[in-house]
């Protein structure tokens, strides 16, 4: 803890000052007193630039949303300069809007975090008894307990396991290998069940081409596991699938 | 049971979650909710009209007893806790979890204009936001909500407990102070 | 300090360990050993007068609020039916059947390194796991998978919604400002 704090102490970003763009012009807002509905646009531009400048005069990093956010004031400054066609004034938008919206939600959900932190927060401001009074995990929990593990707590076993073993055991999972074994699951439910099924069964319900590859690949997965049992009927050709 | 209200009160005492009334009412293998929720409701005004030194908290569905808050500087100088802060941009993702839920990360970067995957990371490691699932979209997002431990820290009943933003809004219009 | 009765319950309340008079003359800063003495004193008479729930005990050189001995059935009740934590290695082997599975008992021992047999019992009886089916291996050891039970305690439609270990590295680190 103490050590990232020292690599940080020397390497400011602004993002350590303002959490974001956002942020930085809310504070510019705020400080100039104008209505966010009605943003004198130039001046705040210029403020806002005048932020940039200074923290690169300071060496402070400016990240790339820093420099999106000047852009997008520079081109509503330059939109509010162009002489609107009388004509068209009814139907042309403020361009300041393209700011004052995110700009008008930014601003209710940092009124929202700031009242968060004004509740009475657990372990902070009241506190509970303490889990580690009394007699240890009962050994007789029944297989029907709830149990309290969140999925962040299980990938995050996981992770500990990968980064343990050496990297040949790492097996990158991606998004298709899980939902191949999603279908490995549902083909065994119906093994269970049923004993055996036809392939054709299996192949069914499948809508989509990508599907129809899952349940192929599953069905692979688990004859090379030796779960299942391919079996060619010699008449009639039927193929069905038996429970390893 | 013509003692139920101080059992139900060693039962506060002894546990380290919310109790909720269905948990009550299976442990003291009784029927009747409104007993339950009488003894309840009893103990809570005893509490506040004896001035104990902690109250019963309606949280995450349940009932707790925790210490009273006016009583935070001591028991926190008894534990010596430091306090597990949260960065403001921790709350500000947060706060858009909880009002926005469910969320994706790339719905709180729009709203932040800043990257927040670190900062999502570090509320999904304290328990505070949780994956709902995934969104049937390019590259299967995973979509977040908060979970029952968010309720628990922050002291609400339930997420609709949360003022509305426009309430919140207003409020804050009348303060011009800078937040920082 | 004209509430220190009630603050002096607030700190028995939220102790794990007895506490002396010197550690509460300590915390609240006090000379007076007489006052927390009183203190205690008064609590405790409150405690059988009103009978309430729970009660002071002099145990260990300290002082300590205990569950009453009469209530002892419901309490035990209580702790008995509360959500049940997987402890670490139960946690370690649930991962790897999740996002290895199929898999045989000898890949989560490789993987994990020690013996697995009883954990996987143990997430077995819980419902947790299940056994897909045999290989036709010698031996024909058991090829494991999650079960249904699993994705309904993750609140997981599908096993596809799982997150995965390239979601969790796309989030990138935790907040280094946030303090865990």
């Amino acid at each position: 803890m103490e050590q990232i704090q020292d690599q940080t102490m020397y390497r400011v970003h602004l993002g350590d000052v303002f959490d974001g763009p956002m942020d930085l012009l809310v504070h510019l807002v705020k400080k100039s007193e104008v209505d966010i509905y009605d943003i004198p646009i130039a001046v705040i531009t210029e403020q806002y630039l005048e932020y940039l400048r200074l923290m690169t005069a300071l060496n402070i990093d400016v990240a790339g949303e820093f420099l999106v956010m000047a852009a997008t004031l520079a081109h509503i400054k330059s939109r509010m300069l162009l002489p609107t066609d009388l004509e068209q004034e009814e139907e042309a938008e403020d361009p300041r809007l393209e700011i004052v919206r995110p700009l008008e939600e930014y601003l209710q959900l940092k009124y929202a975090a700031e009242d968060l932190t004004t509740r009475d927060r657990l372990d902070w401001d009241v506190f509970v008894r303490s889990a580690s009074n009394g007699s240890p995990e009962s050994a007789d929990e029944k297989p029907d307990d709830l149990i309290q593990v969140s999925l962040f707590e299980l990938i995050d076993a996981f992770e500990k396991i990968v980064k343990r073993v050496s990297p040949e055991h790492f097996l990158n999972i991606t998004v298709d290998t899980i939902s191949v074994k999603g279908r490995i699951s549902e083909i065994a439910d119906l093994l269970e069940s049923r004993g055996s099924v036809t392939f054709e069964e299996i192949f069914e319900e499948q809508a989509t081409k990508g599907q129809i590859i899952v349940t192929f690949l599953a069905i692979l997965e688990m004859a090379k596991a030796q779960i299942i049992r391919i079996m060619q009927h010699v008449s009639s050709g039927i193929i069905r699938i038996f429970n390893g | 049971m013509d003692n139920l209200k101080a059992i139900v009160e060693s039962l506060l005492f002894a546990s380290d979650i919310p109790l909720t009334i269905d948990k009550i009412k299976s442990i003291l293998d009784i029927q009747d909710r409104q007993a339950a929720l009488n003894a309840l409701t009893s103990l809570a005004q005893e509490y506040e009209s004896q001035k104990r030194g902690f109250f019963l908290s309606e949280v995450a569905g349940g009932y707790q007893l925790r210490t009273r808050p006016e009583y935070r500087q001591w028991v926190r100088r008894m534990k010596q806790t430091r306090p597990a802060r949260l960065s403001r941009a921790a709350m500000e993702t947060l706060a858009i979890v909880a009002y926005k839920q469910p969320v994706l990360r790339s719905d709180v970067e729009h709203l932040r204009g800043v990257d927040s995957g670190g900062t999502l990371r570090t509320l999904l490691e304290r328990g505070l936001i949780r994956v709902l699932g995934r969104k049937r979209l390019p590259g299967r997002p995973m979509v977040y909500g908060t979970s029952k431990r968010f309720l628990e820290i922050f002291d609400l009943k339930e997420l609709s407990e949360l003022p509305t933003l426009k309430d919140l809004q207003e409020l804050g219009e009348a303060w011009p102070n800078d937040s920082t």
